[in-house]
């Protein structure tokens, strides 16, 4: 018999203090809400969070960075259209697009902030239902070679958070077409498709797979009794992933 | 960075001393004649018209509380020292705090935002977020959760969809916007709220004793510095008898008829005015909201070394054709007001700067006694701060008991007209529980609740739709908070008195059903007209009967609001007393979820069932209301509530579901729902036991009851302690996770899969 | 097939945070010749066949109950286009 | 003072969601005459003094770069309003 999980618990964490060499970044924004909860989910995995700041004119000494979720500047005209003009944000693409290949994770808003930096193809508006919609979403991993999705199967279903207004992922037909050949939908919706994107698709890699963008929130997945019911630590496989490609590849 | 200094035919101190025979218009600003007399007492001279829109704002009923404090002096008078152990701050500031251990204290309150909710929904509940999150950030807390108590009018009357859909999503954006999660509230449907919707927000958040901020501008010398949005129009559309300071009516300002949110601006905000409480750099801290610069120069003088030095020219303006009363007047948001000592200067420009919030220094605090406001150097306003502040007119308004009272009473739902013909069969207690459940009150608010994130800050440990809701408020221990809120204006409208302390049991009993020991209470008392001497009496009872069960129950109410004039062509809405219970846990992974998932767990009812159908839901789905509401047996809530908290602490059960409307046919539904797994149900025991017939056992609302699903290895230690206390329990049922049904042995069984098709359809149907 | 077009604009004296984020953000671009911005709506209706007076006004009274908001919004601007 | 106005509507082959939602409720209020509506962006931009062609260029670019995404909208128009 088993029994409702504590919350809180974390008896089989993931990552031992090996990885705590490894450096994350988590930036914020003016109207950046997720992302404490992005630095305790790198924690959790076991590596270093490094608060980042918008206004930054340098990224520092950190070996990832993830872009979390919010309303980056109130969102107001399109969702991370002023962000993606940030000091920090210039750095950030040329560390994604150059050799090293540094890995960025954008959850949400920073989905939305890398589509407008162009880091990343396609688009999202608002979800064809018009709604803010928060719900638990069945993901499947359908690329588990990038940076961010190595500790998962190919092909297998996680539970994560899922809350957002401006959603629905759009690109051309050519560039979906393109996005699936070269195996760069790296999420899908299973079960349920909760905003009219495109294919199904929950989020997407670059060519190089160092660039990670998807909708749902696998940072509010990464601890048992806080994230959805009776699952609760499938989020926590994107930050073990990068930390264990870092620390291997060091 | 000051902006254009328009010059007004300025009505000065010194003007109004000379000119004591001016006409003002202030019964068009809403006072009656014997405030007026006695501000020219007070002032001894008549008023500027700067001074005029200060009294006026001040003095209204929504800032005042002249009609209501005189009678909740009761919620101080009725508290006692024990019930204060754990208050740090008690009514009076802006939100009271509460002690929870290790250093650390949670402030909550919940508001109103009624009326403007009715008139722009969606920025108008957007903005009733927006200012309770303000009030809680001004003692100093970080916001960590809102919840919000709503009511509508008849789900199916056609004004319906526009407010419903206005004002979940005005609440969803800014809140949303904010990065506070929702962790719960009430919606409610009753024609009584046709014309007037009741948008009630909370906000809570957490501090650490040291850093409680009060709002009190004191130390000689120190500045006084406004910040966040500009100061537009807002909230002054009927003070424009002021746009012109000669009171010549001749020229028509524009003025806002709402006021529209900037979500984005108060999470900057938020963040800004934290990182000032972590530097140490403001003395003082207030927020502006109601009256805005009249109530936040006058509150932090008042509270403080009692004088204050301002030039109005300095203020930031969005609408540079404000005159010197309409801003003082103006509501716009997203703005705060602090009190800084010369040396902190420097560092509080620097945080400011870093968020790009914009600011200005308006002056000084003094040891005068006198709030002495400026215009370009003249005086326009020079008054004692507290006459403004706290000494306003408190009327002993008259009431008396409805006559209609009795008759209603008298008329008991058991043995009506409306009672013909119930449910007995197996089939129609069958259809009576799923029709209970497809009811608008009694549907899933899921339509609702998935338009908040409950998710964000990653320490919600119970949300929607448990009993409560409940954050982490320390990542190391371990410590956490839950909050409900609850009403039944039914309850209420049928006994006032009662209706306050049934809506205080539920939200005590759900806090302790999710495993928290209940600590302290807010409220937001929504009322109709003070003047009528009816509601005045519902009101009066009211208070009466939650000052009266606080004390029972021994939890402090430490703040809260008072709504009135909620009616609409001269129908007062029910009387609707939302209680908010705030409890805290020592170990918050103890939290009880309010539905079963284990296979093969006992199920026990804790409490007794009686026939009280009066005010019930399902009276009222008969058209029925009258009788009296169900007994607040408070002892009995009480010793409910260690039972559940200690089995929760103990580990002796896994899930807990409190009975309120709908009783236990709803509760059954709900706690088979929440995680998908049935249970196999047998009543005849409890039948017998409390000698009422099948339907009863569903459908009464009986109080101080709870579902509480219990480990085979724990049914001995549970049980043990439940007689030990003398509790009744009754082991009524088994969870069967196989049976994907809700199966009441011998009478009938609903597959899970039907019950969830008709809860969840409900609200879809009428705003989708 | 000709389109009518709508133009909806928040109220002047109404707080226009969208704007206002505009606004903040365009000097950061380099764009520092605009001293405010303001964030409104465009419709186009497209009618098949010829917009007549009958159909102009359907659209004038959409505009005023549907597609504008008269508490804080006014309609600026209604007009055809061809194509 | 002057103002330049920037509208932007999303492109056409891309599904809009307000503007669809629009045309299914405006049958419901009787209107019956549009067969499709979309719903875009306008933005009036403030000019202190006169506007120059170099302003005009910045609003251009402003539109292109900052208050449209290429990948989903069209900057459809660009003008200056006196008053
Ligand atoms: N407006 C709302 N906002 C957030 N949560 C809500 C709202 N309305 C209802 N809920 C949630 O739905 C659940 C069921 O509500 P209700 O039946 O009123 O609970 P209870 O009877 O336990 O007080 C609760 O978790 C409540 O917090
Ligand atoms: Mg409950």
């Amino acid at each position: 018999m088993t029994e409702t999980p504590l919350i809180g618990d974390l008896a089989a964490p993931a990552a031992g203090s090996a990885l705590s060499g490894a450096r994350i970044g988590v930036v914020t924004f003016p109207g950046t809400l997720d992302d404490r909860d992005a630095a305790r989910a790198v924690r959790l995995a076991g590596g270093t969070a490094v608060p980042l700041w918008h206004a930054a004119t340098e990224l520092g000494d950190v070996d990832a960075v993830v872009i979390p979720g919010g309303f980056s500047y109130g969102d107001y005209l399109r969702a991370g259209a002023i962000a993606r003009f940030a000091p920090l944000m210039d750095k950030i693409i040329d560390a994604a697009k150059s050799d090293a290949k540094l890995p960025v994770l954008g959850i949400c808003n920073g989905f939305q902030i890398l589509t407008e930096s162009h880091l990343l193809p396609g688009s999202m508006i608002k979800n064809d239902h018009l709604k803010f919609l928060c719900r638990d979403q069945v993901l499947r991993i359908e690329n588990n070679t990038t940076a961010w999705t190595s500790d998962y199967a190919a092909g297998q279903e996680i539970t994560v958070p899922l809350k957002n207004q401006d959603g629905q992922f759009i690109a051309d037909e050519k560039t979906l077409d393109a996005l699936e050949a070269e195996g760069r939908v790296v999420f899908r919706y299973v079960g349920f498709n909760p905003n009219g994107s495109r294919r199904d698709i929950a989020g997407i890699s670059n060519a190089a797979g160092n660039v990670v963008g998807l909708m749902p929130h696998p940072e509010h997945a990464v601890e048992a009794g806080y994230g959805p019911a009776h699952t609760g630590t499938d989020g926590l496989g994107f930050f073990t992933s990068v930390l264990n490609k870092l620390v291997g590849g060091k | 960075m000051t902006e254009v200094t328009q010059k007004f035919n300025i009505d000065t101190v010194e003007h109004a001393a000379q000119t004591p025979e001016q006409e003002l218009p202030w019964a068009e600003l809403g006072l009656k004649d014997t405030e007026f007399e006695e501000i020219v007492k007070l002032l001894g001279r008549r008023p500027t018209a700067a001074e005029l829109a200060m009294y006026s704002v001040m003095w209204s009923e929504h800032c005042s509380y002249k009609s209501s404090k005189v009678h909740l002096r009761q919620f101080g008078e009725k508290v006692t020292e024990k019930m204060k152990e754990h208050l740090l701050v008690g009514i009076g500031e802006n939100a009271g705090v509460v002690d929870i251990g290790d250093g650390w204290a949670v402030t909550f309150k919940v508001e109103s935002h009624n009326h403007p909710s009715f008139v722009e929904p969606y920025q108008g509940a957007a903005t009733g977020v927006g200012g309770i999150v303000r009030d809680i950030i001004s003692m100093g807390a970080r916001p960590v959760a809102v919840m919000d108590p709503l009511r509508f009018g008849a789900i199916d009357h056609p004004d319906t969809a526009r407010l419903v859909h206005g004002i979940v999503s005005g609440i969803g954006g800014y809140g949303n916007s904010l990065g506070l999660p929702n962790i719960g509230g009430e919606v409610v449907f009753d024609s009584v709220y046709q014309g007037n919707p009741l948008v009630n927000a909370l906000a809570v958040g957490v501090l650490r004793h040291e850093d409680i901020r009060l709002a009190n501008a004191s130390g000689v010398g120190n500045k006084v510095v406004l910040f966040g949005a500009r100061t537009g129009g807002d909230g002054i559309g009927g003070a424009s008898v002021l746009a012109s300071e000669s009171f010549d009516a001749t020229k028509p300002s524009k003025r806002p008829a709402v006021q529209v949110g900037d979500p984005f601006a108060e999470k900057v905000l938020i963040e800004c005015c934290l990182e000032l409480f972590k530097a140490s750099v403001v003395e003082g801290i207030q927020d502006l909201g109601a009256a805005g610069i009249s109530c936040a120069t006058s509150e932090l003088a008042s509270n403080g070394d009692g004088g204050m030095h301002v030039e109005l020219t300095k203020v930031l303006l969005r609408d540079p054709s404000l005159t010197p009363g309409e801003i003082l007047m103006s509501e716009s948001q997203e703005r705060m007001m602090a009190v800084v000592t010369p040396e902190n200067v420097a560092a509080f420009e620097a945080i400011m700067d870093k968020w790009a919030v914009e600011y200005s220094w308006l002056g000084e605090v003094t040891d005068t006694g006198r709030l002495v406001i400026e215009w370009d150097g003249e005086k326009i306003v020079d008054v004692d701060p507290r006459t403004v502040a706290h000494e306003g007119p408190v009327y002993n308004r008259p009431y008396n008991r409805p006559e209609w009272l009795d008759s209603i009473q008298a008329d008991s739902f058991t043995g009506s007209v409306q009672d013909a013909g119930r449910p007995q069969t197996p089939e129609e207690l069958a259809a009576a529980v799923v029709e209970l459940i497809s009811s608008p009150n009694m549907a899933s608010k899921d339509w609702v609740t998935n338009q908040y994130d409950r998710y964000v800050q990653g320490n919600t440990a119970l949300a929607f739709p448990d009993d409560a809701g409940v954050v982490r408020v320390d990542e190391e221990t371990g410590l956490g908070v839950s909050i409900s809120t609850d009403a039944n204006g039914r309850y209420s409208y049928l006994d006032p008195y009662e209706g306050a302390r049934l809506a205080l049991a539920e939200a005590y009993r759900n806090v302790a059903t999710s495993g928290a020991k209940p600590l302290a209470v807010t409220d937001c008392l929504n009322f109709g007209s003070p003047e009528d001497p009816e509601v005045m009496w519902q009101f009066a009872e009211s208070v009466r009967g939650l000052a009266d069960g606080c004390q029972e129950l021994g939890v402090p109410v430490t703040g809260g609001n008072v709504s009135l004039y909620n009616q609409t062509g001269g129908v007062a809405i029910h009387p609707t007393p939302v209680v908010g219970v705030l409890g805290v846990f020592d170990d918050v992974a103890r939290r009880t979820p309010s539905g079963w998932a284990e296979d093969g767990q006992a199920i026990y009812l804790l409490g007794t069932t009686r026939d009280e159908l009066g005010g019930s839901e399902w009276a009222n789905l008969r058209g029925h209301l009258g009788g009296k509401p169900p007994v607040a047996d408070l002892a009995a809530e009480k010793a409910l509530g260690e039972i559940l908290v200690n089995a929760s602490r103990d580990g002796m059960i896994d899930a807990a579901h409190d009975l309120s409307e709908g009783g236990l046919a709803a509760a059954l539904v709900e706690a088979s729902l929440r995680f998908n797994t049935g249970a196999r149900i047998g009543l005849d025991e409890l039948c017998e036991r409390d000698g009422i017939d099948l339907f009863t056992a569903l459908f009464s609302e009986s109080q101080a009851r709870a579902l509480v699903a219990v480990p085979r290895s724990e049914e001995i230690r549970f049980t043990d302690m439940c007689t030990a206390r003398g509790f009744a329990h009754l082991r009524i049922g088994v969870v069967d996770a196989a049976s994907e049904a809700l199966d009441v042995q011998g009478r009938f069984s609903l597959p899970l899969a039907q019950l969830r098709e008709a809860n969840d359809a409900v609200l879809p149907k009428y705003f989708d | 097939m000709p389109r009518i077009v709508v133009d909806v604009m928040p109220k002047p004296e109404i707080l226009d945070p969208q704007g206002k984020a505009i606004v903040g953000a365009l000097p950061r671009l380099g764009f520092t010749s605009f001293s405010a911005v303001r964030q409104g709506k465009r419709f186009e209706l497209t009618v098949d066949g010829e917009v007549t007076d009958e159909i102009l006004a359907q659209a004038r009274n959409a505009a005023e109950t549907l597609l504008s908001n008269p508490v804080i919004e006014d309609v600026v601007n209604i007009e055809v286009v061809e194509g």
